[in-house]
């Protein structure tokens, strides 16, 4: 299979995937109690302000024709619009101009995150795959182990406890207007970043030296050490190589989960991220929200781990030059 | 011919079966992970309190005098609460213990049904055929790149909260990993000599997949499931972040240190007694599961010099 | 209310000192955190209020359903929008005083079925074009007729038509007396829009902030209104962002991050407090959590289970435990002592009695019950847990299942044979009462319909003489204490938080930060 | 003069887990001169592989030095500094494995591995130790010596890999080579130029080299002197020619047995009476498989065309060739597993269903599958009993104790002893297990008895044994037998008819002495010719003859159009092989070639060779 037939056939896959995805949120948000009307009304509503309400939001069709409706706007490039701020008005927001500045913000965070953790995880996984079973080996070990062990918001909170309020370094939340630059950024980004690369570099320190140490048991690195190669260069040179697929694998799942997955982090902070508004979207019922969300999620997770196979076809000559 | 046999055997193939032998950090794995197993059956015997009981305010007594503290919630150690009193005065000690119950149990059940879904639908499609194969799959990625967080709570909002609702949640939304795992361990499988043996004898699926193919991925999932039932606490508790968790007033560990996170600024452990579980129970299994995957890789990097 | 003004403006203009005034305030039954708070902001009385700066406020709840339309306004984050954004016709001010807002004065005619309304000339919104009579009987016929989204719709139940009468009067029309209507039309979703209006996001408004920027579930600024048809505010420019989680919202204020925040929870209060930065504001009002027990089917049909719910509520614990002192002993009635004279002080307390519990739960012969517990207010968990612990005691087990509260309004409340309420403070007694317990109401959430009720609520609303619309409203209170399904262990003080740069902020109970007012008259020490 | 290196006394043993030490190398002494080639031999489990590595200062994790020495010049590798081992690796003492495939690490490239250790240790420029790798390969007739530094180890053929290897080893001029079964995975034809080409570099280079392997055939060709071991222990320690020749020990003789003839006309058995069948047992006709099926049922691989075979009852038919030919995928199609795109299989005259899917359950009964390595085709979390047991329940319903008597009786019928029903496969050697596996097949009372390669994983003396125990299963139960090897001598002790198999088409076929006699095809003529003779000089012999020395070491190929085998065969026509499709001779007895060279043209061939 050429490079070209396999990125076309992962992209058809990848969009099957999308299709299953807006499928399965649709249903399940459509067994949610309660729709957009019910949670704008909230305790105030009546029957007949409901079906009013109702009819004004287009919520009257039944639910297999509203899903038709926002397949085929998105299929013409529209995300519809979120009844964000509209109230009982016509005019609702693009949900293209809600999702921008919160996915910069969530890009932000989980670059930031990135940067730090992946290089700074691969090295300490590294080191303790070269000298299993010593002290340094130990302690990796120990530290990663109880750090995953934390519930993340327990975490979170200590930092803020220390860091912003005993002793004042830092801010406590981590609220970004978008015009930050510079060190106003970073010290922004600071708190909710931290938390993020004590759990996310715990889990690529372990699967990189679990990993390694996996492939530290094929005959080629017996061979190595054979020919009287190094320790430094047997694990950089000859072990890395063959390990990176997976660890890319590893390192592309926590990527996806920076997206995704830090609601906990985003709400501690009050971070403006894509988790929480999908959250948000789901408990206001905003559906054509939601699924923006979902759909955005689930690219996001198809493309990371699409480039994590690249990154193993990459430093695999077997995927690379086929014979 | 025959005294040459008898002085001469055969070799044996390989020394004799190598038993899994733990190094000191996996025995006090062991030794914990025992603790927290005897902690769950004898638990609620040997507590104090009950866990739903808001101890009463004249056991507060300040020291010195007979005036009542005029707090009950968060108070540090005492003979009355050996480990405090969290965030409405209930026993720290007497939670935890009746929370070992609910937080292993809980876990336990939902790794064991993500074992169940996730092996048999993975090894369904590592043998079912490419259509079984690929709709299978498809609908895995999809549950896949759906945040965990946002599916759980999506399915909590529309039918509740209890307990079995929960198993079975957690259950499904970690049947996807495991499906990955159990179909790529089952497509190395399916491959192999014997399976192949088995087909041409004419064995149906069901032979194949549970004589032949589950026992051989039992081992490397078992390290796995370690592994899995660590996250599915952690997942747990931050479903308690999000109040989603078990219904009060039963205690789990994660709802714990959840409920009682306003004690931090005060000095207060409650949160950190449930937390410390947690802790003590992940690593104790994650030392076990080092101990079972270095017996299988990494032997040769004791020998590079 | 007004005796806690007058102490207030005596200590400001030294006629009393800080140990009167707080015993003052103590024999008014107001706590001594609240009082301390009163203090303050009595200080603040003192000094000149200053102009500029940026004021930052956070809420606790915040999502993509932040509104910009007054009409279905339902969470703290838009009524603050909506107060820096608009004007109504009347005002609340300190002491539940009713001033003049775009109104410039009112009457009703005898029987109060016809109110005249005065509007202010000169007024501009923000968009250049004149306040008219046209705009605010728009605004005000939105709330009218069953088909209205007006989460605010109950209050104004009695008029039938705005009329213009010329450019700047219009008159309501109403079709049964209501002496309340000024009170009511404080709402905070009777805020005034321009005529005609279809996109509620640019928030055009005749208010004291121009809306800059609104990202809903994120944050809007606001900058100062420079053709404001009074004064106008003090501060230069707002921000008004959320941070859902109660502790980091009060690390936030500690640390800076924000001026202002509303809801500090029972267990950040002292942390607040012990701060060197930020303080607590806690003002009494009538707002209650607590339990509905549905009268019309098991086992709320049963008086005694309903007895046994309401004795087993150790309510001076839940004050002073749960709430940490920031509330006030609830009676099973809406009418909390924040409504002066109109709560009725001579019903008694209903005790803490496990036994006359016990009694009345063994002569109901029910055994199973299920509460359906929702965040519908902080607090409630707790007060829902005391409960269950203190009826394990007498042998009695209550299943409580906690439920999300999005959706809980549509899918748990009014269903559900018990379930957890919050109501907040209405504008007056009668409103307080009429919204939950008016026979055959909207809602009526536990299903108690009383003709004698429904005939007090109406004619009360015509009487004037004081003294008679004491006993009326005692007597509504006693019926509802005595027969409706409704648990209300505490009334709730509004507890938020400001920085001790804040000053001036009202105290007007209605609300966060003095019902919003806070936008218009507090300011910042430079 | 000492000798280069000398192990002196040398025990290393196994810890146990629980700490127990069991000796694996027990008090070995032998030494190495310069320029001398020393053979360790000796089968599975006698501890050679450790020896030979000792002389690098290394052991397997969990073997551990426990006394004695291994000096090079004097000085004791075991106890030296991890600095001076390092030194020592690669740039004295250069270790070759077993299997290339498994040894090169597929991420880098080949260039970058030959030189490494040169480069690294400080030996030479990255740029002398690529033209001092250019030269190996030359050397070591490596195609493409230019580029070939830039390729990855899986574009190269197996053949060429372990070449690469020698490369490796050599490329820091080392004074000792360790070669650990360098040839054992290759098939004959490779073997012999691999063998070869390790012989003249070595010459060449002047190096000393310890040879480790259990193939007698093969020390014969290359050792000055062999060492020969068993448990760990030294038996016999002599020169090549005196061991081969004049063995001293029983246990060499014993070797010496086992070494199967060399293949030539009338080894096979006689042939047994003829079944009164009117149908062969299993008919093959014109059958095409391959892999990759696609919707057309056509395939996208074509591995099998238009092969034709029929097994008669009671005889063994054997099917030879290269790895590649087509010969396992030839058992698969017969069987089932891989259905035939084209053609027909008859059992017994009766049409088989292609997908064994679709065959009824006596039908896959009577034929019947025994694979290749059993140590994977036995499940190894089933014990024997089960194994055994499941085809007798499936087949014929049998339960409890009529299962269990059957079971003792299958395993007596492969020479085990009953007990071994209880134990799990990994608790019996490799021949115990191919024993079992055999077992298996027989359970089901079949009629064909597909065999694939079923020695060819084990011992010399072991795979002996297993292929007497086939014999006398012949005889005891007239099964029918497909036997499949690419070990041409095995293949005709064994069989009655043979098939060669090249390229995925049947080049001759016939009773075993006629096809073992001339005429035969060229490719038939080039697998004889390359089977090892246990025979001092046989490699050099061989190696002139013109026959190898064109046929030897290619890839197999299929071509679309003319003969497969055209740019191997020695008797190639240009312009007719290449164009057109062989025609088949029939020969008198039963004996079929296909080739456009008549049979005289074959018999000149040989002449000339």
């Amino acid at each position: 299979m050429t490079l070209l037939s396999a990125l076309l056939r992962r992209t058809a896959l990848g969009v099957a995937t999308l299709f299953v995805v807006s499928v399965l949120i649709f249903i399940g948000t459509s067994i949610l109690p309660g729709d957009v009307a019910n949670i704008i009304l909230g305790q105030m509503a009546t029957p007949e302000s409901l079906a009013a309400l109702r009819a004004k939001l287009g919520l009257d069709e039944p639910a297999h024709i509203r899903y038709l409706i926002w397949l085929t706007d998105l299929l013409s490039g529209d995300l519809g619009f979120s009844k964000a701020g509209a109230g009982t008005g016509t005019v609702g927001t693009p949900i293209s101009e809600m999702l921008t500045p919160r996915l910069i913000n969530t890009i932000r965070l989980g670059g930031a995150v990135a940067i730090v953790a992946v290089p700074f995880a691969v090295t300490i996984g590294l080191l303790a795959a070269m000298y299993p079973g010593t002290r340094l080996d130990r302690f990796v070990t120990f530290t990663t182990l109880g750090l995953i062990s934390v519930p993340e918001f327990l975490v979170a909170t200590l930092l803020v406890l220390v860091i912003a309020v005993q002793l004042g370094w830092l801010p406590a939340t981590a609220y970004i207007s978008g015009q930050e630059t510079g060190w106003k950024l970073v010290r922004a980004l600071a708190m909710p970043a931290l938390t993020l690369v004590i759990v996310a570099s715990s889990q690529i320190m372990r699967m990189t030296r679990a990993t390694v140490l996996n492939v530290m048991s094929s005959p080629y690195i017996e061979m190595a050490i054979l020919k009287g190669v190094p320790r430094r260069r047997i694990i950089l040179r000859h072990a890395l190589l063959n390990a990176i697929g997976p660890i890319a694998n590893v390192i592309a799942l926590n990527l996806a989960y920076l997206v995704s997955g830090v609601v906990v982090v985003e709400t501690i902070f009050a971070y403006p991220g894509l988790a929480k508004l999908m959250i948000d979207a789901v408990q206001t019922r905003d559906l054509p929200l939601v699924q923006a969300c979902a759909m955005i999620f689930c690219a996001t997770y198809i493309v990371l781990i699409f480039i994590a196979d690249m990154v193993s076809i990459l430093s695999n000559p077997r995927l690379r030059h086929p014979k | 011919m025959a005294e040459t046999k008898t002085s001469f055997e055969e070799l044996p193939d390989a020394p004799p079966r190598r038993r899994l032998r733990l190094s000191w950090t996996g025995k006090l794995g062991v030794v914990v992970v025992a603790f927290w197993m005897v902690i769950v059956v004898i638990g609620p015997s040997i507590s104090p309190y009950h866990e739903a009981d808001i101890l009463d305010e004249a056991l507060f007594i300040v020291p010195g005098s007979d005036n009542p503290y005029p707090e009950t919630d968060y108070q540090p150690p005492s003979a009355v609460a050996w480990l405090g009193t969290d965030y409405l005065g209930r026993d720290t000690l007497s939670r935890t213990l009746f929370g070992a119950r609910t937080t292993i149990g809980i876990s336990l059940a939902s790794t064991l049904l993500a074992y169940l879904v996730g092996v048999t639908l993975g090894i369904a499609a590592a043998v079912g055929g490419p259509v079984l194969d690929s709709s299978l799959s498809r609908l895995n990625d999809a549950i896949l790149s759906i945040p965990s967080i946002m599916l759980a709570l999506v399915i909590i909002a529309a039918i509740g909260s209890t307990i079995p609702i929960l198993i079975v949640l957690t259950g499904l939304i970690y049947a996807s990993t495991v499906f990955r795992i159990a179909r790529s361990l089952g497509l190395d499988v399916k491959v192999s000599d014997f399976v192949e043996a088995a087909r041409v004898r004419g064995e149906g699926l069901w032979w194949i997949i549970t004589r032949e193919i589950l026992p051989n991925v039992a081992m490397p999932m078992a390290t796995d499931f370690g592994l899995r039932f660590v996250y599915v606490i952690l997942f747990i508790s931050s479903l308690s972040f999000l109040g989603l968790g078990v219904q009060p007033p039963q205690s789990d560990w994660g709802s714990m240190v959840r409920e009682s996170l306003s004690g931090l600024p005060y000095g207060s452990i409650a949160p950190l007694v449930p937390a410390m579980a947690i802790a003590t129970l992940t690593i104790a299994i994650n030392l076990i599961v080092d101990d079972v995957s270095a017996h299988s890789g990494g032997r040769l990097a004791g020998r590079m010099i | 209310m007004k005796d806690i003004l007058k102490f207030q403006q005596m200590y400001r203009d030294g006629k009393m000192g800080r140990r009167d005034f707080m015993a003052a305030l103590g024999a008014l039954g107001v706590g001594a955190t609240a009082a301390a708070g009163l203090l303050t902001s009595a200080k603040s009385l003192a000094a000149t209020p200053q102009k500029g700066g940026t004021a930052r406020y956070a809420n606790n709840l915040h999502g993509p359903d932040d509104q910009m339309d007054p009409m279905v306004f339902t969470s703290g984050i838009d009524y603050t929008r909506g107060r820096a954004t608009y004007n109504g016709l009347i005002q609340m001010r300190d002491g539940m005083v009713l001033a003049p807002e775009l109104a410039e004065e009112w009457s009703a005619n005898a029987d109060a079925t016809e109110y005249t309304f005065k509007i202010r000339k000169g007024v501009e919104f923000h968009d250049g074009s004149a306040l008219t009579a046209e705009d605010v009987a728009w605004t005000m016929t939105r709330h009218i007729g069953e088909e209205s989204p007006s989460t605010a719709k109950a209050l104004l139940a009695a008029i039938t038509e705005w009329k213009v009468v010329d450019s700047h009067t219009v008159k309501a029309m109403l079709s049964s007396p209501d002496s309340d209507l000024p009170a009511k039309l404080t709402e905070k979703q009777m805020k005034i829009v321009k005529m005609g209006t279809e996109d509620f996001r640019k928030g055009n408004g005749t208010g004291p902030f121009v809306l800059e920027s609104f990202e809903p579930g994120v944050r809007s600024t606001h900058v100062r209104n420079p053709n404001y048809w009074r004064e106008g505010a003090n501060f230069e420019a707002l921000e008004i962002t959320g941070i859902t989680d109660p502790l980091a919202r009060a690390n936030a204020l500690i640390a800076g991050d924000v001026d202002l925040i509303n809801q500090v929870n029972a267990k950040s209060i002292a942390l607040v407090d012990s701060s060197e930065t930020a303080r607590v504001i806690s003002t009494p009002t009538s707002a209650y959590t607590g339990i509905c027990i549905l009268k019309n089917t098991a086992p709320g049909e049963n008086d005694d289970f309903v007895k046994a719910m309401q004795y087993i509520q150790d309510r001076d614990r839940i004050v002073r435990s749960i709430l940490k002192g920031h509330g006030t002993v609830g009676n099973d009635h809406p009418v909390g002592p924040a409504f002066g004279p109109d709560h009725c002080s001579e019903l008694p307390i209903r005790e803490f009695d496990p036994d006359k519990a016990k009694f009345h739960l063994d002569k109901s012969g029910v055994t199973a019950a299920e509460l359906f517990v929702a965040p519908v207010r902080l607090g409630i968990e707790e007060i829902c847990l005391l409960m269950q612990a203190n009826l394990k005691k007498i042998g009695f087990d209550l299943t409580i299942r906690k439920v999300p509260s999005d959706g809980y309004w549509g899918a748990v409340w009014m269903k559900e044979p018990m379930n957890v309420v919050s109501w907040n403070m209405r504008p007056t007694a009668n409103a307080q009462l009429a919204i939950q317990f008016a026979p055959h109401g909207n809602w009526n959430d536990t299903f108690w319909h009383n003709d004698r009720m429904g005939e007090l609520l109406q004619a009360q609303l015509a009487e004037t003489d004081e003294a008679k619309r004491h006993a009326m409203l005692c007597e509504m209170q006693t019926l509802v204490h005595n027969g409706s399904g409704m648990v209300i262990p505490a009334h709730v003080n509004e507890v938020d938080g400001a920085s001790n740069k804040i000053q001036g902020i009202p105290t007007v109970p209605f609300g966060a930060l003095g019902a919003y007012e806070w936008i218009e008259f507090a300011w910042m020490e430079a | 003069m000492a000798p280069l290196i000398e192990v002196d006394r040398l025990v290393i043993d196994a810890r146990a887990d629980s700490g127990v030490m069991t000796p694996i190398v027990k008090d070995v002494s032998f030494g190495i001169e310069r320029g001398e080639v020393v053979a360790l031999i000796g089968e599975s489990g006698s501890g050679k592989t450790t020896i030979a590595l000792s002389a690098l200062g290394y052991t397997k994790p969990g073997l551990e030095f426990t006394s004695g020495e291994v000096r090079l010049e004097g000085r004791d590798v075991i106890t030296m500094p991890p600095e001076e081992k390092r030194d020592l690796r690669g740039q004295r003492v250069a270790y070759l494995a077993q299997s290339a495939a498994a040894t090169f690490n597929p991420a880098l490239t080949i260039g970058e591995q030959v030189t490494e250790s040169p480069v690294l240790h400080g030996q030479m420029s990255r740029e002398e130790a690529e033209r001092r790798a250019e030269e190996l390969y030359r050397a070591l007739e490596l195609p493409d010596p230019d580029r070939l530094g830039q390729r990855y180890p899986h574009q190269v053929s197996g053949g060429q890999l372990q070449r690469l290897m020698a490369a490796m080893a050599l490329c820091g001029k080392p004074d000792l080579l360790i070669l650990d079964e360098p040839t054992t995975a290759l098939d004959v034809t490779t073997q012999i130029e691999v063998l070869k080409a390790f012989k003249a570099v070595i010459r060449q280079e002047g190096a000393a080299a310890l040879y480790v392997t259990h193939d007698l055939s093969v020390v014969a060709q290359i050792a000055d002197r062999i060492v020969v071991l068993y448990a760990g222990d030294v038996l016999e320690h002599g020169n090549a020619d005196q061991v081969i020749n004049r063995p001293s020990h029983e246990y060499t003789r014993r070797l010496m047995a086992a070494v199967r003839p060399p293949p030539a006309a009338g080894q096979g058995d006689d042939a047994l009476e003829e079944h009164l069948r009117e149908h062969p047992a299993l008919a093959v006709r014109d059958v095409s498989a391959g892999y990759g099926r696609q919707m057309d049922g056509s395939v996208a691989v074509t591995v099998l065309r238009d092969v034709t075979i029929s097994v008669q009852r009671g005889h063994t038919m054997g099917i030879i060739g290269e790895s590649g030919c087509g010969k396992s995928t030839l058992a698969r199609v017969m069987s089932g597993l891989l259905p035939a795109s084209e053609g027909a299989i008859l059992l017994d005259g009766q049409q088989l269903e292609p997908d064994l899917r679709r065959r009824d359950r006596d039908q896959l009964r009577r034929v019947q599958f025994v694979f290749q390595m059993a140590d994977v085709a036995l499940n190894p979390r089933q014990r024997i009993g089960g194994i055994l047991g499941r085809p007798l329940e499936f087949y014929f319903g049998l339960r409890g104790r009529e299962r269990r008597q059957r079971v003792a009786e299958l395993l007596e019928m492969v020479e085990l002893p009953t007990e071994f029903a209880d134990r799990y496969p990994e608790e019996l050697s490799g021949g115990q297990k191919q024993r079992v596996n055999l077992a298996r097949a027989l359970a089901a009372s079949p009629e064909v008895l597909l065999c694939d390669e079923v020695i060819s994983a084990l011992d010399t003396i072991v795979g002996a044994n297993v292929i007497e125990l086939l014999k006398r299963l012949r005889q005891r139960s007239g099964v029918s037998f497909v036997f499949i090897s690419h070990d041409l001598s095995t293949v005709a002790s064994f069989a009655d008819e043979i098939v060669v198999l090249y390229a995925g088409r049947v080049v001759e076929q016939g009773p075993t002495d006629r096809v073992l006699s001339p005429p035969y095809h060229p490719y038939t003529r080039l697998l004889i010719a390359s089977v090892p003779e246990l025979r001092i000089g046989w490699l050099e012999e061989t190696m002139e003859s013109q026959v190898a020395q064109a046929g030897i070491d290619r890839v197999v190929t299929m071509t679309e159009v003319g003969c497969s085998f055209f740019d191997r065969c020695p008797l190639a026509i240009e312009g007719v092989c290449n164009r057109e499709t062989p025609p088949v001779r029939h020969l008198p007895g039963g004996h079929a070639v296909e080739c456009h060279r008549s049979e005289a043209e074959f018999l000149e061939g040989i002449q000339a060779a």
